[in-house]
């Protein structure tokens, strides 16, 4: 009997019958003609939302239309940080909603996706950077969120080998939430296409979609580079290419394409507990369950389609890691990589209608919707399935620039590589 | 200059710095339409004409940099009594904006024979002799802070103008560049 | 003179320079090694193969390779603030006084607690962890996950700050050559007497490549002598630079690239003043990739116990280090090449034992030779499995007919064939291409300016190697424009080099590595597969073969070649992983340089800094800046007391505070008065000269951008201010108005922040004290020179200045602006001569505080999301212009009545401290994110009202005044009673800063 | 990446920074549909995938506003041209026509 469901024991009978009897996680779908639902694009957000779709809302006749492999956009090459320490009260409850469906995803999908929550602590180095957290802080507490202000000495105890003395910006303390922390990219996709195949998904890799049928303002299915499939409704989840996809439906988005790049290193005895992010300069990391420090920094800040960064954004963001933690300065950099982000225009994502009666859109994620996986899979599956946005999902509307109604954290305005 | 032990070296690599504190420097800004007028007037004033290129050219003590497109700075030496900047606003009233800029940056001077090669470790720009002849004017930064760079009519060394607000920062950075690099590069 | 202990040195052979003997340990264990060694060698010569274990199962390893490939001799160097963990001992160039230690090991290399993880290794499979760890829920983050990453990593990082320097440097040149072995310094060589501008950099201490390692013939001379005289030849010219110990790793977009120059990694430690590395930005018109080839394993059981080496790292050890790798040697390969090694090992003195090819006929030359040797010949054989532990003690063998032999020997060589170093070639996107003839892996379409020649390149003979280099090299310089002449090619000696496929020794009784570094084995391949990670890319990340600190250079192939067996595809059709940079791990020091500790980043001062410093100002980060926070007195224990003091100072007699971190821009020419009537929401053009008007921009968005003041000097000659964080934006957004919305404008910007030293003069004295400044008779009265008059006039005998009578203290105020050179001086003086009046410095506390009790917005309520209406500027607005904003701004979202407005805040209890970043709910309602109403921006304790103030953005301000409401703060554990109030608590009407 | 300037010539990426779509240009703000046309200026991106022309600044040299002819897949430059030279021709070319 092949082992489906994963547990201790199935681990160990497959230990001793030299592991044979593992099924695929997901299976190699081939397009039907029809669905009630195609999903476009098998990143996280597209693989969540087909999960929830066929788990929570009944729509079983579903497939997900991936261009690659499963997992080959941002879900597998970001810096896996999750945490829910937004500030405005348009994002809080969304990015909880997303914090609890973490903690509970491991026995949701029979999956570890290795849900780590080591804490997530923001640094200040200034009176003015101390009062912006302490609102955010607040505001989190307020939607019964869980935030600490620590002062230098807290921080000093966590992190004993921040470079406190000899800082060009001292650190003054940090903001910490500690049910934040990383989350296995990976895993994220392959749990979710696991849960989303057993429940009757079909995930069709390696098909890219080329165009979409409308007829009368209505979708109907969409063009493949395997021939047309038809459908009821479709969602885009396509994240940095959210545009390339909507353009051939005529749409024009909020939305640049930007790369944003990230960083790991050999692999070394672990040291850097949870994530902390550096305030004064663009750099934050985390340490993987293999030793690598992960980190990351500032977008290159130029649109791009190109899955690679330049080398001043490379030297900037380790500046801010050797400004911050002068004891690396001798661990050494493995690989770095790119990825292209749907820089919405005020830095907030979009899930909602789209002008075109059944096609949906999910995207705007910038450099943080991969802690907004689950929930984002959820609210735009309810937003499929149900025809109307999520209770946390309301503020992302599409029309939201038009009508002035801007969720934007940073106060950057129409400038996403400012983000 | 301050540490001795960069003097050392820099006596090592055969380089002087210095810094240049008696200078005038004004920012003319080509007023639309008024390049002739301007360029008569300038070689009526300062006996030379605006390069319109990224070069240097000097007349009589007065040297007009290239300062980005239709605009120059004009510098000379400051003298007690006198405001060139004012003489010149006079001199081009109505075909450029003049405006006093003596006091916006410091001017470090580097002299040595290997000057470009010690210099062309750390700056971004070609200092090659192909690249930068004598005469040439650069904007561009070194080390994170903005720079204007013009090379010696002999060849021989480089000025540098920098923001007099990190002219401090600048100073370490030059003194920096032209003793430790010189030495091991 | 040879050490003894030096057992498997080699009499005359290898180029170490045998006159200068270094000490090093080993874990403890003193050796003796030369110049010219790596680690690696080093260690070989004294019979070291064990040096340490692996990352899963903590498997022995020892040193497979030469170069910076390996993915198992890694070891941490050097101790304390100097540790370098995961250090390759085969590119670690020998030094004396070298300590290096063993790494994921516990208590010693040889006996490891977790070696245990092999006997589980049934149950470590690969992507266990995801199927468990689950139940319950709780043990994940106590006991799973800490257990889990407790085995995380294999070397330590130190534990403090890294003691070294780096540094960083740009270079030009017309032809980047990258590698030194045949092909590169032919291609240096060729486009060097062409005239052009040559980099060639290579990764070793040594130039040459494979040419110090193969016992070849160049010219008639010996390779390795060769290599010296053109090396010889290109240090003459001055149109080469050459980069020993100097790795290319990564390609960038525009000709660029990353290097990284080992300055001082051979030496304990770095001369004084001498950076570590250094970061090298390469810009090259042409670059030529000759970075060679790496030999790739072939996959058999317990193929990674200490004692299996590269067919051609075992020629590097014996003709470049002089190093007897073993006594007895098995040679398994697929290919002339590594078949042909027994040459090598004879000459060494190593008795071959067999000689193991996957090919069924091998060439009559080495047949012969093997023959002589008196080695065993198994043609179409594999060696299916090493025998030993910690070392190779004997080789399993199948022969062609399927019979077992078992032979002893303590090396077993190994050659499945080379992959070209080509990664750099697909750094900006392009993919490499199959060779079948190769069974490998060659560049395929090529950024532009880049090309490959050598090895590199899938041209694998010597002769090849030197005619493709140096026609490479005559290419690029006739590329850039240099007349650069075909050069005479040397002659070389023949080889032979025949290949076939032969990946994975399938009949092995034990574990079989591809990834020796990550553990991986065919087995785990075949398990991914099964399980649906059949994507290259899923292959890697769901085993994690290739993402060591090798990157798969000795196993991605290896692993794809199994995959593709599995799944019936062809190579090509299976595809292989992406390459990214770096070539080879860089460290972080040098990719930082000296931007670190106080060099972050550049450091700003005002013109009155000194002085400031010697009063014993307390500083703070302001942006780039350092500006004085307050001005303590000696008797003075904590900052409130300081800073009420200079309040009360300024607020009674006179205070002077340094402001020239304000930007500052001249706006010039017939249109300036149009142009800023643009930038602002109101106008400009109608001020009159010798006047100075508040303003404020917005975004194109509608959102408040900066305020600041415009003074008109003159009918073309404005000069306005701007926030000291928005100073450089401002200056580019004001470019991109005038040169790309309205280049018709006649208007110049030069910004002048530098130019000037600005100082507010503020108090009810400050008029005595300006009277005492200003040249005569340049009149100061109010009759004369009223609120918001300007005037360009002289100060201090004679000094050009500019007087300003703006008040953001709300008391009778200046600024008075001399040239910054004079700042200091200005700044003396005012101090001098108010002596009498009681003059104080004061800092940006104090200006704070006062901004606060006169209602002033500044950075905290200028958020990036606020409207001018939001702040109460709404009125400023002029209704009969366009200017950047407008438009948008009147967004339903954005005029929403309900929106939060600038309010004041005093505590109900006056006793009680207010603190920013508290958010309003109502007095009986539930503070909870449903019932709250805005929030605190800035507060300060007000000395003239004697209790703290704040100002916030509450939803319907004007209606609530008077209103009791709780400010929330539950991060600080605060929840306080403040009245709402209007945002001006000190002198509403204006009347001080006017008379 | 580096960028030609056309007064300071050939720089590294650092010199400069990136405003965003040089093909669209402020609107009219007194025509009747200038909300809408400023919602679209303002927020709509074509964002593109392939050759597109961008505003650059040349922050730490001249100063200059440039339009780069860029292709966003591969980061491969082809023409570069002063934003003010762009914005002359633009300008009197709609004052010619009218
Ligand atoms: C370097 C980096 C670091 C980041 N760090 C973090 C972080 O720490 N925390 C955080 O929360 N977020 C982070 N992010 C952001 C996060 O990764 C993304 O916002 C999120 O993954 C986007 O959603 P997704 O997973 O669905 O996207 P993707 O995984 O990109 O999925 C989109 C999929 O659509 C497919 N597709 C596109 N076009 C088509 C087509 N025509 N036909 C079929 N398929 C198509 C793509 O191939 C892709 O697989 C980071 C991103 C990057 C690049
Ligand atoms: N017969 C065969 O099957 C076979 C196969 C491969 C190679 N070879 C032999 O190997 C030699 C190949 O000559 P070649 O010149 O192409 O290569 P090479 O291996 O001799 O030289 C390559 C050089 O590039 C350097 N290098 C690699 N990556 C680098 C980087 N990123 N930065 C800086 N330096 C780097 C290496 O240190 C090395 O010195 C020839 O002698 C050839 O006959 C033979
Ligand atoms: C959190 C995280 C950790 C990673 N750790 C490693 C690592 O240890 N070794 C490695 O080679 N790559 C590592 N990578 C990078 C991947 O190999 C890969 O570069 C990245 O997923 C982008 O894919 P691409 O380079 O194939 O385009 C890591 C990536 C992420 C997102
Ligand atoms: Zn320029």
């Amino acid at each position: 009997m092949p082992s489906d469901r994963y547990s201790i024991f199935s681990v160990l009978t497959e230990a001793l019958r030299g592991q044979t009897g593992w099924k695929p996680a997901w299976r190699k779908a081939t397009p039907k003609p029809n669905y009630d639902v195609v999903i476009v694009g098998g990143g996280g957000h597209g693989l969540a939302a087909a999960y929830y779709l066929a788990k929570r809302y009944g729509l079983s006749n579903v497939a997900v239309i991936e261009k690659g492999w499963i997992g080959s956009g941002n879900v597998g090459r970001n810096t896996t940080i999750v945490r829910s320490n937004y500030m405005l009260p348009g994002n809080i409850p969304f990015y909880e909603t997303s914090m609890k469906l973490w903690e509970g995803l491991e026995q949701d999908l029979n999956y570890n996706a290795m849900v780590s929550q080591r804490g997530v602590l923001n640094l200040y180095h200034s009176d003015g950077q101390r009062d912006a957290y302490v609102r955010r802080g607040n505001a989190m507490r307020m939607h019964g969120v869980d935030a600490e202000l620590l002062d230098r000495d807290a921080v000093q105890r966590m992190y004993p080998w921040l470079n406190y003395d000899n800082a060009r910006f001292p650190i003054k303390g940090g903001l910490l939430q500690r049910r934040g922390g990383t989350v296995r990219h990976d895993a994220v996709a392959w749990g979710y296409a696991r849960g989303a195949d057993q429940h009757g998904v079909d995930i069709i890799e390696n098909t890219e979609v080329t165009g979409f049928r409308i007829t009368n303002g209505r979708i109907e299915g969409v063009e493949t580079s395997r021939g047309f499939v038809g459908a009821r409704k479709v969602g885009l989840a396509c994240a940095g290419n959210s545009s390339r996809v909507a353009s051939m439906a005529g749409l024009n988005l909020p939305l640049e394409s930007h790369v944003l790049q990230a960083f790991v290193t050999e692999g070394i005895k672990p040291f850097i507990d949870g994530v902390v992010t550096f305030g004064a300069g663009h750099f934050y990391i985390s340490q993987s369950d293999k030793g690598g420090l992960v980190f990351g920094g500032d977008l290159d800040g130029y649109n791009s389609y190109a899955q690679r960064g330049n080398l001043p954004v490379v030297e900037d963001v380790i500046e801010g890691g050797m400004a911050l933690m002068p004891r690396i300065g001798r661990v050494r950099l493995l690989r770095s990589w790119g990825g292209i982000m749907d820089m919405s225009m005020d830095g907030s994502p979009i899930i909602d209608h789209t002008p075109i009666s059944g096609l949906y859109l999910n995207g705007g994620w910038c450099y943080g919707g991969f802690k907004a996986t689950p929930a984002a899979g959820l609210c735009f599956a309810h937003l499929i399935a149900r025809n109307e946005p999520h209770a946390v999902a309301r503020a992302y509307r599409l029309d939201r620039f038009r009508t002035g109604h801007m969720v934007d954290e940073k106060g950057m305005g129409n400038q996403p590589n400012l983000h | 200059m301050s540490n001795p032990a960069t003097e050392a070296a820099l006596n090592r690599s055969g380089l002087t710095i210095s810094r240049r504190d008696d200078v005038a420097m004004t920012h003319v800004a080509l007023r639309r339409g008024r390049r002739a007028d301007l360029d008569a007037r300038v070689s009526a004033t300062l006996g030379l004409t605006l390069p319109d290129t990224s070069r240097t050219v000097e007349a009589a003590g007065q040297m007009a940099a290239w300062a980005g497109p239709e605009q120059w700075l004009v510098i000379g030496p400051q003298e007690a009594g006198t405001d060139p900047s004012a003489a010149l606003a006079k001199a081009l009233n109505g075909v450029a904006s003049v405006v006093d800029v003596s006091d916006s940056r410091v001017i470090f001077r580097v002299r040595g024979a290997s000057a470009a090669d010690v210099l062309s470790l750390s700056m971004g720009i070609d200092l090659h002799d192909k690249a930068f002849k004598p005469g040439d004017v650069a904007i561009t930064h070194a080390s994170h802070l903005g720079v204007m760079v013009w090379r010696h009519a002999d060849g021989q060394g480089y000025d540098f103008a920098c923001a007099r607000t990190y002219a401090v920062d600048f100073g370490h950075w030059l003194e920096d560049a032209c003793s430790k690099r010189g030495v091991f590069a | 003179m040879t050490s003894e202990n030096q057992a498997f040195r080699l009499a005359g052979r290898g180029v170490v320079d045998r006159s200068k003997t270094f000490s090093f340990t080993f874990d403890g264990i003193p050796y003796e090694g030369f110049a010219g060694d790596t680690l690696a060698s080093a260690l070989l010569a004294n019979g070291v193969h064990l040096v340490g274990r692996s990352f899963k199962y903590h498997r022995p390893r020892g040193i497979l390779t030469s170069g910076s490939e390996d993915p198992s001799a890694l070891v941490e160097l050097r101790t304390g603030a100097r540790r370098e963990p995961n250090t390759k001992a085969t590119v670690t160039e020998l030094y004396d006084g070298l300590e290096a230690t063993s790494q994921n090991r516990f208590p010693s290399l040889r006996f490891d607690f977790l070696a245990v993880n092999s006997l589980l290794s049934p149950v470590f499979s690969a992507g266990f962890y995801y199927k468990t760890f689950m139940w319950p829920a709780s043990f994940w983050e106590k006991l799973y996950e800490p257990m889990i990453r407790r085995a995380a990593g294999l070397g330590r990082a130190a534990m403090e700050e890294d003691p070294d320097s780096y540094d960083k440097a740009n270079a030009f040149c017309d032809v980047l050559v990258v590698g030194s072995g045949a092909a590169g310094l032919m291609a240096a060589i060729s486009a060097a007497r062409s005239g052009a501008r040559v980099i060639l950099a290579d990764e070793s201490f040594a130039f040459g490549g494979r040419l110090l390692a193969e016992n070849r013939t160049i010219d008639g001379i010996n390779s390795a002598a060769w290599v010296k005289a053109a090396i010889g030849e290109l240090s003459s010219l001055s149109n080469v630079r050459l980069l020993p110990r100097t790795t290319i790793f990564g390609a960038y977009d525009g000709g660029t690239y990353g290097a990284v120059e080992r300055v001082a990694d051979h030496l304990v430690k770095p001369a004084p003043g001498q950076p570590r590395q250094r970061l090298w930005r390469i810009v090259a018109k042409r670059t030529i990739v000759a970075q060679g080839a790496t030999e790739r394993p072939i996959v058999f059981g317990n193929n990674d116990r200490p004692g299996v080496m590269l067919a051609s790292a075992a020629r590097s050890y014996i003709n470049r280090y002089g190093v007897a790798p073993g006594r007895t040697a098995v040679v398994f390969s697929s290919n002339d090449d590594g078949a042909a090694t027994i040459n090598d090992l004879a000459n060494a003195g190593i008795s071959v034992a067999a000689l193991v090819d996957a090919r069924p006929a091998l060439p009559d030359a080495i047949t012969a030779r093997a023959e002589a040797l008196g080695a065993r010949i198994f043609a179409g054989g594999v060696v299916s499995d090493a025998i030993g532990g910690s070392r190779v003690k004997g080789a399993c063998i199948i022969d062609a007919s399927g019979a077992t032999h078992t032979l002893s020997c303590d090396l077993i060589i190994v050659s499945g064939g080379f992959n070209p170093n080509m990664q750099m070639t697909t750094h900006l996107g392009g993919r490499p291409q199959w060779r079948d003839d190769l069974a490998a892996f060659v560049p395929g379409a090529m950024p532009k300016g880049m090309t490959a020649a050598g090895a590199a390149n899938g041209s694998f003979s010597l002769a090849s190697c030197l005619a493709e280099g140096a026609r490479a090299g005559s290419a690029a310089a006739a590329d850039v424009g240099f007349d650069a002449k075909p050069i005479a090619i040397p002659a070389s000696d023949e080889e032979s080099n025949g290949i076939s496929a032969f990946w994975h020794v399938d009949r092995a009784k034990h574990k079989a590595f591809v990834d020796l570094q990550n553990d991986v084995t065919a087995a785990d391949v075949a398990l991914a597969q099964r399980e649906g990670f059949s994507a290259v890319e899923h292959l890697k990340r769901y085993t994690t073969l290739g993402m060591a600190t090798d990157q798969g250079r000795t196993s991605s192939v290896n692993g794809l070649a199994i995959l593709a067996q599995l799944t019936g595809k062809t190579i090509p059709a299976t595809g292989i992983t992406t390459a990214r940079p770096p070539y080879s791990p860089v460290s972080l020091g040098a990719l930082a340089g000296e931007h670190r500790g106080k060099h972050f980043k550049p450091t700003r001062l005002t013109p009155s800094h000194n002085w400031a410093k010697e009063q014993g100002a307390v500083f703070v980060e302001a942006g780039l800046w350092l500006r004085a926070l307050y001005f303590p007195k000696p008797f003075e224990t904590d900052a409130q007391t300081t800073v009420i003091r200079e309040v009360n100072g300024v607020r009674n007699g006179v205070g002077v505070c340094d402001v020239s971190t304000l930007g500052k821009v001249e706006v010039h020419g017939p249109d300036a008065g149009k142009f800023l009537d643009r930038l602002y929401i109101n106008m400009m053009s109608t001020l009159a000269v010798g006047r100075a008007r508040y303003g404020a921009m917005l975004r194109e968005d509608g959102i408040m951008m900066d305020d600041g003041t415009a003074a008109r000097f003159a009918e073309d000659r404005y000069f306005v201010t701007t926030t000291t964080v928005n100073a450089i934006k401002v200056v580019q957004h004001m470019e991109l108005c005038k040169q790309w919305h309205w280049p018709d404008l006649d208007v110049q910007i030069v910004p002048s922040t530098d130019q000037w030293a600005q100082y507010a003069v503020a108090g009810p004295r400050a008029r005595d004290l300006i009277a005492r400044i200003v040249d005569k008779p340049f009149d100061v009265s109010n009759a004369a020179f009223p609120y918001m008059a300007v005037a360009e006039l002289t100060a201090l005998g004679g000094i050009k200045a500019r007087l300003y009578r703006l008040s953001f203290s709300g008391e009778l105020a200046y600024e008075i602006a001399v040239p910054a050179r004079h700042g200091e001086l200005l700044m003396r003086t005012l101090m001098e001569k108010g002596q009498d009046l009681g003059v104080i410095p004061y800092g940006t506390e104090a200006l704070g505080v006062m901004r606060i009790e006169k209602g002033h917005v500044g950075g905290p309520e200028l958020n990036g999301t606020t409207t001018a209406a939001d702040v109460g500027l709404g009125k400023m607005a002029s209704k009969k212009k366009d200017y950047i904003g407008r438009v948008l701004a009147e967004r339903p979202g954005l005029t929403n009545p309900d929106r939060p407005r600038l309010a004041g805040f005093r505590p109900v209890d006056r006793a009680a401290r207010l603190r920013s970043g508290a958010h309003f709910v109502g007095r009986n309602t539930e503070p909870v994110a449903a019932n709250a109403l805005g929030h605190m921006t800035s507060v300060a304790y007000s000395p003239s009202l004697g209790h703290w103030v704040g100002l916030g953005f509450l939803s319907g301000a004007e209606t609530r005044m008077g209103e009791i409401i709780r400010a929330y703060d539950p991060v600080r554990g605060e929840d306080t009673l403040v009245e709402v109030v209007s945002p001006t608590f000190y002198d509403s009407e204006g009347a001080r800063l006017r008379v | 990446m580096r960028i030609s300037c056309p007064h300071c010539g050939e720089r590294a990426l650092d010199e400069f920074s990136y405003l965003g779509d040089a093909s669209v240009t402020r609107p009219d703000p007194a025509a009747a549909d200038a909300a809408d046309a400023f919602y679209t200026y303002a927020y709509e991106r074509r964002n593109i995938a392939g050759p597109t022309q961008e505003l650059w600044y040349h922050q730490a040299g001249c100063h200059a506003w440039l339009v780069v002819t860029r292709d966003t897949r591969t980061h491969e430059i082809s023409d570069v041209k002063a934003a003010q030279d762009v914005a002359l021709e633009r300008v009197n070319s709609t004052t010619g026509a009218a």
